[in-house]
């Protein structure tokens, strides 16, 4: 693991803050749609956003086994320390 | 063990709370029908400006003509899939029509526009297929790209900047690549930058399917839709569209100059395990194309009642979804839901029906109050609609 | 890159050699149709033994009128869906006759029973829940559980003690259970063990969705299904039904007695987001289904011929897929594919029409002749079926 | 691992064989259907068989990520030592 999971972490929380719009507390184990409270749509544009900031592409069907942000943060890792 | 519908309770509780605030838009009835700009709505003789009648053929006498000699000789219904007893002389001719009018080598007719968007999603791509559909995309294409199995990528919307990027990002591999687009995206009325997406296929290999429901009949010297107004018909592999909307009917057609496109007839499942559309659907669907190809002057009236409503709306200060051409979806944002509800009902109470569309469903989620026009509408009506605009909004002041 | 249309190579070879072979049964066209058993195919009058038009009600003069009616006062289509302006009042007078009928709290109807099975399914399910199918379901159910992204197993078919197993070892966890069977399955004309699977739910947490697409109108004491024939109806949750058979026209239905059953209006995309199905087909349907309420002798007609065909096959020596009951659905078990298309062809060459069913969609992969009788079948149609049966055995004897 | 990954993928390749009739050579890395040819309703059938012979369910899902002798044999290893 080149890039820290931890600060992938971090960075992901920080795109997550626009889209928590009740505020809840983030943690590595928070549940992104369902903790949130956040619609399909959003939960695109909010990939997008990571997308952008790490350069990476993540498909539609890999977002169906992601659910918190640890998870995330792992796929994350896992593409940006593949190019 | 959870009750199936459990999952729904919140979803219920908001639509209660509409409908208790007199919106029940999802069960708004038709009491009857005048003519395809008319209807009777809770017992008011109410003026259709949210259908998609854009050629205002539903009450030609010749086509329903067509439609009565079609259920006397051919019967009510074909009880069969096209592959088994559903293809009639019908199905056959209107398949002819629409590849002629189109200008392809084969044309597919579905039963319903949203099957047809099933079927050549399902049909065309696999697991081992790579599928790039815009963020805004109608729920048919979402659900084929899920039924596809396809590997699924979304841009944002109508950003041909974000495609490329994809396009680069996500190599073709073993599989074949679909970029999916559409003529007039149906919530704004925007059009997808289709010449700017074809020149893509210079740099980047993929098929491209384009979903004309909107733009077939509206755009276009002819009507073929953006493909041909946007002139690269010859980059765009296969083209998708709806009986329902121009053409007044129900079902759908795709079309394609691919020499094995005909081999979905037996691959599709959308296509190959669902009743064939009836007869009197075919009859009523091929006069209407005779007619909009036999009237030209129908699509100058939609475009004149389109920039008409756009202009009018505008000039009394409403914000439009898309003003970048002129486009017969006219879509009001309301700065808030409850403004979008109470002004909804105020139009219908002065006499107007329009879309009601609220989020998330919506595109950047906005709520939206979406007009349409038809060729059918007098500029009296487009007139109408927007007094009943500014009545609304002044009816609900206290919430804009 | 791959062309998309390439991973059907294979199909298409194959296809192209059952047509070089005299069989496009893909692209049979019924020039004419002169009743509801009597077609023109290939300009010869042909006996229509291959359709699911059970009650024969396609050229009822009322049901006609009743189109032609719609036609007048509606217009040839809504242009719009059922939440936006497509509910006409037609809509809702025949989901009132349904629900009535059915004897159930609330009905939904939908374009095509295809959308019907997509809508209920992927409406009832998520990701969180898990469904339970036969593994001859039909491809509506298939696609259904794939859109609806809930956990899918798989029974042999019939096989209730499979299933017991099967809903022992998935706990329900979080989610929901769905079951999913069919009143009539469609190939062989066999029956789910209705009876049984409902006195599963004594021990086993779930509900139940029968697909009564090829029962209604045929099985029960007054044609709602297998569901009230095996006088289980409370023990069955939702039931699904189409237009395109017994009804002669074209749709689906939907009926149950869940209090937020109607949440799917707004929740089940299938439903939400296509046109609402033509006022022609609601009118012709609703006349129809009355047709059938008033005429219960129709369905005793049916079953004579039914027993019929089913007898004289089996007494001339064809072995057929079900024989346990009597059923519409007669399906003549040929030894190999090339004795089913030669037969098939014979058949078609002696007037009959049936339907060519060949593996691997089929059960068993067996190669079928799948036959079908109607209400409108006189005694002398169905002889007139054996003897090409036993004609067409002949002429191909070299492949037999 | 309690029952050991290669008693398993010789069981699966002896079930297998009723469905090889091109008597096409296993190995573990053989893809089921793609190399033998077997369409999806005997790909299920198949399973279903496998299924009785270590008493696991395995659902249509799990499938999906499922090519090979040896990806099925890992699938049904950790259904049969989790329960």
């Amino acid at each position: 693991m080149t890039t820290a999971h931890k600060d992938i972490e971090a960075t992901i929380m920080r795109l997550l803050q626009a889209y928590n719009k009740e505020e809840a507390p983030l943690s590595p184990e928070t549940n992104i749609a369902a903790d949130l409270n956040i619609d399909s749509a959003d939960v695109l544009n909010f990939v997008m956003e990571v997308e952008d900031e790490f350069d990476i592409d993540i498909s539609v069907n890999e977002l169906a086994d992601i659910h918190t942000i640890s998870q995330l943060a792992a796929l994350v890792a896992e593409r940006v320390n593949a190019d | 063990m959870a009750d199936l519908l459990q999952k729904y309770e919140k979803l219920r509780r908001r639509h209660d709370d509409l409908v208790r605030f007199g919106a029940d838009a999802v069960m708004l009835v038709n009491e009857r029908l005048l003519s395809p700009t008319r209807a009777i709505i809770n017992g008011r003789e109410t003026i259709l400006a949210g259908t998609n009648n854009y050629m205002g053929v539903t009450f030609e006498p010749d086509c329903i003509a067509a439609g009565k000699r079609a259920l006397e000789q051919y019967g009510t219904g074909t009880t069969g899939s096209r592959i088994a007893n559903g293809t009639y002389a019908l199905h056959v001719q209107l398949e002819e029509a629409l590849a002629r009018f189109m200008n392809r080598r084969s044309c597919m007719v579905f039963s319903t526009g949203f099957q047809a968007n099933l079927s050549m999603i399902a049909g065309l791509c696999g697991p081992e297929d790579t599928i790039f559909i815009d963020m805004d995309s109608h729920a048919s294409i979402h659900d084929g790209c899920r039924l596809s199995g396809a590997k699924v990528v979304v841009f944002r919307h109508n950003d041909v900047e974000h495609l490329a990027k994809r396009l680069e990002r996500h190599p073709a591999e073993r599989g074949g690549r679909l970029v999916i687009v559409e003529g007039i995206y149906s919530m704004l009325g925007d059009f997808a930058p289709l010449k700017e997406i074809v020149a893509l296929k210079r740099e980047h290999d993929f098929q491209l399917l384009v979903d004309e429901a909107h733009s077939f009949g509206v755009l276009g010297e002819t009507g073929r839709g953006l493909a041909e107004m946007a002139g690269v018909e010859e980059g765009v592999d296969f083209i998708v569209g709806t009986f329902s909307k121009s053409l007044g009917g129900i079902g759908g057609y795709a079309v394609s100059n691919h020499p094995h496109f005909d081999v979905l007839r037996y691959a599709a499942r959308p296509y190959m395990f669902t009743a064939a559309p009836s007869p009197a659907s075919m009859a009523t669907t091929l006069c209407a194309l005779k007619k909009i190809e036999a009237e030209p002057e129908r699509r100058d009236i939609l475009m004149r009642n389109a920039e008409h409503l756009q202009k009018g709306l505008k000039e009394k200060g409403f914000e439009l979804g898309f003003d970048g051409a002129i486009t017969p979806v006219v879509a009001v944002i309301c700065p808030t839901e409850p403004a979008a509800v109470a002004m909804w009902n105020a139009l219908l109470e002065n006499g107007v029906y329009v879309n009601l569309a609220l989020p998330p469903g919506t595109p950047k989620k906005l709520a939206l109050l979406r007009a349409s026009v038809s060729s059918a509408h007098t500029p009296e009506e487009i007139d109408a609609v927007i007094a009943a605009f500014e009545k609304a909004r002044a009816a609900v002041a206290d919430l804009v």
